[in-house]
């Protein structure tokens, strides 16, 4: 494996041990240095124990998905889960802390390392995980100084002890790093790439929130719910900067009618939320609907029914999505799959809501937030905040029919006029009527937005040839595994069709499969429920679907191993 | 313009607690000089709920339940505004009961009105939490069990900034609390009695005429533990206003909404892009 | 049009005139008198005043739908609304009480009746409505002690004084009919019919009551919300006489919760809501997927989004149903078009969900509900109710992997095992797993049950020839109204296939489907859900949909008229 | 059987009050000589609501915020099982706020004990509705800013029919509480002080011994204002019983359903056929 220019070292401990902050460390230097990095976690849900792991990629080419390959493991914990044993191969080195007894691995390239005795030297225990990012810094034989720097920068807030602290625990780790290599004879062969340092390490969930400010949001109001709340809390971090009201709910259905509350006042309002805890905001979509106050719905998904597996991944909520709320109504569903369209499609969410007045959905899911990878600097000059808030006069009509389905939106105190919505059927002047004539027209009006919002609809990606034999479909986070997929099979009868918008379906999506004599749509769930959709909306029969639902996503080996079978 | 409207059909029995209340509030409305432009009620659904649909102002007729989380919300976004709830026993205290007891410890300066006919009028006369015990419904057959909703014990209990209690068939003495209420800063409560004359033949007007008195002229209403006492009495019910602290930080002057609440909302997002280009620089 | 043996009588009035009362006594005695009769009612969201109207069929033949045609209209007050004023034609009587002013019909039929005159002489202006049934009576000449005997019978609780009054009333009315109808030279045709005896007048409301009693039903936990609560009273009703226990609970995810503790500890509980309701109640279906545990629903659909009309009629809400939950689990979803299938669906309802532990909809609308129509008597020798709840030994555990995913069901204390859920992904014995192939194994644990689902499904019915050119599609209460346009139309190259189950989709009808040259989807909505259910799920792409959102159930007249266009 | 279980794996963290509150929940439970089978423990989603995992017994592990409604049903529908409720501040206050308190109007005899850490521990520190002002977390930047939940005000202004609060640092009490509450018939709360050591860095063990204190011995807990008074004490804390009302019907016992609830759960539908062959004859 060391011929290999891309390594892949997963760093498993338990929950409490730091796996997250040496992994988080370990992708910034990466980054710093040059060098192409990728990284993601998988963990219980729990605060203390169990096993966590992060796997972080280090390669000479452009790379951000998630591979089951494992070149170097630094366990900080004897023990691990079946999930993460399975990916260990004979090409494993497996570094762990010589102070485990028992370790139950010894069929494999194991390699004691004396963690917790250093760490101790140290000042502690809780070292050993910045030692063991140390240990891979001596192993890519990264410059010291670098190093330094970025934790003098990264640790500003600290006293000088624990700086110092820190420093001497990678300084320790990296001499174990370079020991252990020179000793094993091994040189990792990964070349820096001058691109690196033009783009920017982000997760979705950086770029999510960024991109919501990005887009004018000025208030959420939210309930914490796993993957969801980085979003909720690095909003709150800027809150102050950006004058952002930010308020804790007392539960999803608060949170979701305090937001439509802040739209109608004139504030843009979102919500980020998971599965569960939009369940519960199911009658205030069908409300904002109603009302056609805009909405944006952050929904981060993990694998359900009900609490079902907290901390982990899946695209299962797409149907709930969909068709969420009681009535009939139009939405919007965008589904980013890489940081730059998570930003951009995230900052534009709040101005589609805006021009349409309808609940837009940002889906995302745990692994594709909490990934990190490069990508281009945001470019917030190509965005802009389309305000399309109208001053009132005397005889403003909230609801007054026009051609297109879409009144002018006022708000109160803002013009002359009086604004009202009504959860009622009701008249242009939102009062309630049971004139039936005009519910028929008050529904068509509403569906009618539908037509705009084609108009301005996300298109799918085409990655390979428009004639290629054999047709992938992917929407939001698998993005990144299926083109790197894509690149192993390197076979030009092979292409890869992404939805960042999965609702409205663009129009072009049925002579995309027509084309294709194989379609293979790729989900993270169990059933299959993007390839449902456009069997709904095309009518089209997807042929074969690649389906996981075990919490994981899907690994670039597996991809591969899984479209060579189908193809 | 003020606050009557014209013409309009109302859905109300004759003879409904709620007329009582609704021109009260105007009339409350009016002699505080708010303008309608400047006010916005919220509601959620029921016959009470419908109140806002019948005076001139700006409206969010919201969902059963929901009328305090939109409230909440329109004052915090913009303080400038009158922000009022009016509303149903059921809406206020039933369904919307978590966000009752949680709105009054964040106390946003909002006026809750609610109208307290002891059953659910629109759905045609079940029990509501505030039902006295053994009223009987077609689906209470054995009368209500539950020990009835206490919403002035229960807003104590939390140091809600405002609580109070009225009888609509005392439109006087009930302007006057409004009053009070709309022009106190802070989260206040207004449970009025309100006759159901159509599904409540218990509590009537002749039955809240009995069976409540005013808290006396000495009865000073700063002293926790007292309104307390006073808010549990069973025999006859008190009116007025049981529970006063004015001391209590508004939801919107909060050290987290302070400063952003003083700039109206349009000037909040200035000078994103040059700070967000700042944090993406950042992230290289 | 008195040619005619098939009369529409409609009864119009403001809310607490009685209107309701008016019409239950006619189609009362219609029905004793050996009539077919048939009726439902439109009314608005008030307690008192607005337009209300009951819509009475009296035929020679069979009939259970609503027609838009009026031959004697009776106004207890001045006004119409548009929808019903629109339903007046040149052949329509209208009985008007004379003391109106300014009636704005002149154009039409219009005859003036003593209706307050007498009314006040019985006793009061209440008894107006009484008086206008009287009228009815007289017009079709029915005997008037069997009106007497009826009156004595339903107002038993009453005092005499009250039940003589009331007699007084329908006297008083039944001279100005007889008067009326001399007078006009008008003799109605309509022809008694022997089949009538047989049968019973019910409504769904209370078919789908007796059929979840049938079931075993012993917990309902609700809160009220229209037109769900119907079902709700009546069963409370009952509740002393059958051991139910009937809670309001605080909120619809209360009543939810309690539902499924119910069924936890060994009741087989049931919930009644409407789509705004419900929408509060979706997380807990993701519940009793992931616990597997039974739960009945019965959701009455209104009109949305939000609150929309809520006493009106819509089929608006199947795909809420379909897709409420987050993450992927089974359910069932019945469709019961007529009394006779809501009673005996209701009441299999209880087993199916008992039998395979998943949720399981009673999905109906305002109309169907709220109309009475007559029928077999329901035979509860028929029904069984099929427990499958099992004594646990010591080693009991609830999610025990099986063949075909269900798992023998424990209550606590019966038995020496202990009986646990959880709403995380669980092991075997329901403690909280992050074992990955663990989960995997749940997923298709849960998903397998679809399988044994499908083998009890209740297929579609046509109504015509298997080999028609043109298919008619139908579910729900719209049954009637098309089986009855079917004869209308008389013609043998259209069928009409009626489905009281819409998920999971009979195997079966994709060949239905594929036989039509022309299929039509027929729904009381705006977006044409079974269409795209069907599409969803066959890939089949009906060719037309005939739908209707305005808060009323199609007639008779305009589903001849449309499906002739179409055909 | 008897409650401990082996071999298990506790997803806490060391130290945490959770461990403490199990313990001693097992003790009261097996000197109560309650049997497992016949214990029903209902939970929802949170550090605390793991809880049922860790002792031998039937559970109801379901969503988050909803312990009770289905802790209410099982007791209804079962008398005969014994009920209780054991989960976090943030499940029973926040989320499920209005279950509480309208599952102490209800008053079922059932168990509830709420492990008040005063933070949000499995989603990893944000405030909770107890959370003491200006507690600061990630979310709350400048602190919590509102009044803090009162459980105890509440469960009194409701009259419920148990009202206690314990601190599991000291055992000995917080099991004569435990075992006070679960032989008391009717709704008993037990908010325990619970540490949370990894994200409430200012509410201790220390913090807790230094703020709180027992109610005296001569403290008679049957007085609705003295227990208000003494609950909505904050200099420091009181512990022990607060209130009891004994006299109060249970849910199971109500006119509604003492009857049937005598009956079990499979003798409910006797006859069901032969009176439905009646109802449905009648409708001829
Ligand atoms: C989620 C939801 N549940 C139930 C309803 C039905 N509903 C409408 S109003 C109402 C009760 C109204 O009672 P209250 O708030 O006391 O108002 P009142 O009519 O007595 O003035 C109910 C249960 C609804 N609209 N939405
Ligand atoms: C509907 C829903 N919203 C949010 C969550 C996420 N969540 C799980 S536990 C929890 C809070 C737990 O706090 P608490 O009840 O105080 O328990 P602790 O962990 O502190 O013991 C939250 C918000 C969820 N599971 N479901
Ligand atoms: S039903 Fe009762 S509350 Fe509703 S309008 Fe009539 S009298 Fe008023
Ligand atoms: S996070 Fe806090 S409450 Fe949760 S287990 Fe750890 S110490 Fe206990
Ligand atoms: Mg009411
Ligand atoms: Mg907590």
């Amino acid at each position: 494996m060391l011929k290999n220019d891309d390594i892949s070292v997963v760093m498993a401990g338990e929950a409490g041990q730091g796996v997250e902050t040496a992994s988080d460390i370990m992708v910034k230097v990466f980054k710093m240095a040059g060098y192409n990095v990728f990284s993601c976690k998988e963990y219980m849900s729990r605060v203390r124990g169990g096993v966590n792991s992060s796997t972080i990629r280090i390669s000479s080419g452009a790379i951000s998905a998630y591979v089951d390959k494992i070149d170097f493991l630094v366990m900080l914990s004897p023990n691990l889960t079946g999930h993460l044993e399975k990916r260990i191969t004979e090409e494993t080195f497996i570094l762990y802390d010589e102070a485990f007894k028992n370790l139950s691995l010894d069929k494999f390239k194991t390699f004691g390392m004396p963690l917790t005795s250093k760490a101790v030297e140290v000042g502690g225990k809780i070292f050993s995980n910045v030692i063991s990012a140390g240990i891979i810094f001596g192993i890519f034989d990264i410059a010291m100084n670098l190093i330094e720097e970025f934790i003098r920068k990264s640790f500003s807030d600290k006293t000088e002890d624990i700086i110092l602290k820190n420093i001497q625990a990678v300084q320790s780790g990296y001499e174990i790093g370079k020991y252990f290599i020179n000793n094993n004879c091994l040189s990792v062969n990964v070349q820096q790439d001058e691109l690196v340092a033009d783009k920017t390490l982000v997760s979705a969930n950086e770029a999510v929130t960024l991109g919501c400010i990005a887009g004018g949001c000025d208030f959420i109001a939210t309930y914490p719910m796993s993957p969801s709340t980085a979003v909720f809390t690095y909003l709150a971090e800027k809150s102050d900067e950006f004058n952002i009201i930010v308020e804790q709910a007392e539960d999803e259905i608060a949170a979701m009618n305090m937001g439509l509350g802040a739209w109608f006042s004139g504030s843009r309002a979102m919500v980020s939320t998971a599965g569960g805890g939009f369940a519960l905001m199911i009658e205030g979509i069908s409300l904002s609907g109603m009302i056609e106050s805009p909405m944006v719905i952050h929904l981060a998904q993990r694998p359900g029914p009900a609490t079902g597996l907290p901390t982990r991944t899946e695209q299962g909520d797409l149907n709930l999505a969909l068709y969420s709320g009681h009535g009939e109504f139009p939405r919007i569903i965008l589904t980013p799959g890489t940081p730059e369209d998570a930003f951009y499609l995230s900052q534009n969410a709040f101005n589609l809501a805006d021009k349409f007045q309808v609940p837009i959905f940002i889906l995302t899911d745990q692994y594709g937030l909490e990934s990190y990878s490069l990508c281009k600097p945001f470019d917030v000059n190509k965005t802009e905040i389309q305000d399309f808030i109208v001053k009132t006069d005397r005889n403003y009509e909230r609801y007054k029919l026009t051609e297109d389905g879409v009144s002018p939106r006022g708000i109160p105190d803002f013009g002359e006029g009086l604004v009202k919505v009504d959860s009622d059927e009701h008249d242009e002047d939102s009062h309630i009527t049971e004139d039936l004539d005009l519910r028929v027209k008050m529904v068509d009006k509403r569906l009618k937005k539908f037509d705009l919002i084609k108009k301005e609809i996300y298109e799918p990606v085409l990655f390979g040839n428009a004639s290629c034999k054999t047709l992938l479909i992917g929407w939001g986070s698998t993005c990144d595994g299926i083109k790197e997929a894509l690149c192993h099979l390197n076979n030009p009868d092979i292409a890869f069709l992404y939805f960042k918008q999965v609702y409205p379906l663009s129009e072009k999506t049925l002579a995309y499969l027509e084309k294709a004599k194989n379609t293979i749509c790729i989900e993270n769930n169990a059933t299959g429920q993007f390839a449902k959709l456009i069997r709904h909306e095309t009518g089209f029969n997807i042929h074969h679907k690649i389906l996981k639902y075990n919490g994981l996503p899907f690994s670039v080996e597996e991809l591969v191993s899984k479209i060579s079978d189908l193809t | 313009m003020d606050y009557d409207k014209k013409d309009i059909d109302i859905a109300w029995c004759p003879g409904c607690g709620d007329f009582a209340i609704l021109k009260t509030l105007k009339d409350s409305l009016t002699e505080l000089n708010i303008l309608p432009e400047n006010l916005v009620i919220t509601s959620g659904i029921g016959q009470a709920a419908k109140t806002p649909h019948y005076l001139n102002c700006n409206f969010f007729n919201g969902l059963h339940g929901r009328a305090l989380p939109p409230a909440t919300a329109i004052k915090v976004c913009n303080p400038e505004l009158n922000v009022m709830v009016v509303s149903g026993d059921g809406d206020v205290y039933g369904e919307g009961g978590n966000h009752f007891i949680h709105a009054i410890r964040r106390n946003p300066n909002v006026t809750v009105i609610v109208c307290n006919n002891m059953v659910y009028g629109l759905t045609k006369g079940q029990a509501s939490p505030t039902s006295r015990k053994d009223y009987k419904t077609p689906v209470q057959i054995h009368g209500a069990a539950n020990e009835p909703f206490n919403p002035l014990a229960i807003a104590i209990a939390q140091d809600a900034s405002f609580v109070a209690r009225a009888f609509c068939g005392d439109a006087p003495q009930t302007k006057e609390i409004f009053k009070k209420a709309i022009t106190h800063k802070g989260f206040a409560l207004v449970d009025v009695f309100q006759p159901c004359v159509t599904f409540n033949k218990v509590n009537t007007y002749p039955w809240f005429k009995q069976n409540t008195y005013y808290l006396e002229d000495f009865y000073v209403p700063n002293d926790r533990v007292k309104a307390f006492e006073r808010a549990i009495e069973t025999e006859k019910l008190p009116l007025g206003v049981f529970y006063v602290n004015s001391d209590k930080v508004t939801f919107e002057e909060t050290e987290a909404n302070a400063e952003k609440t003083k700039l109206n909302v349009f000037e909040r997002r200035q000078n994103r892009k040059e700070k967000l280009e700042n944090i993406i620089e950042n992230l290289k």
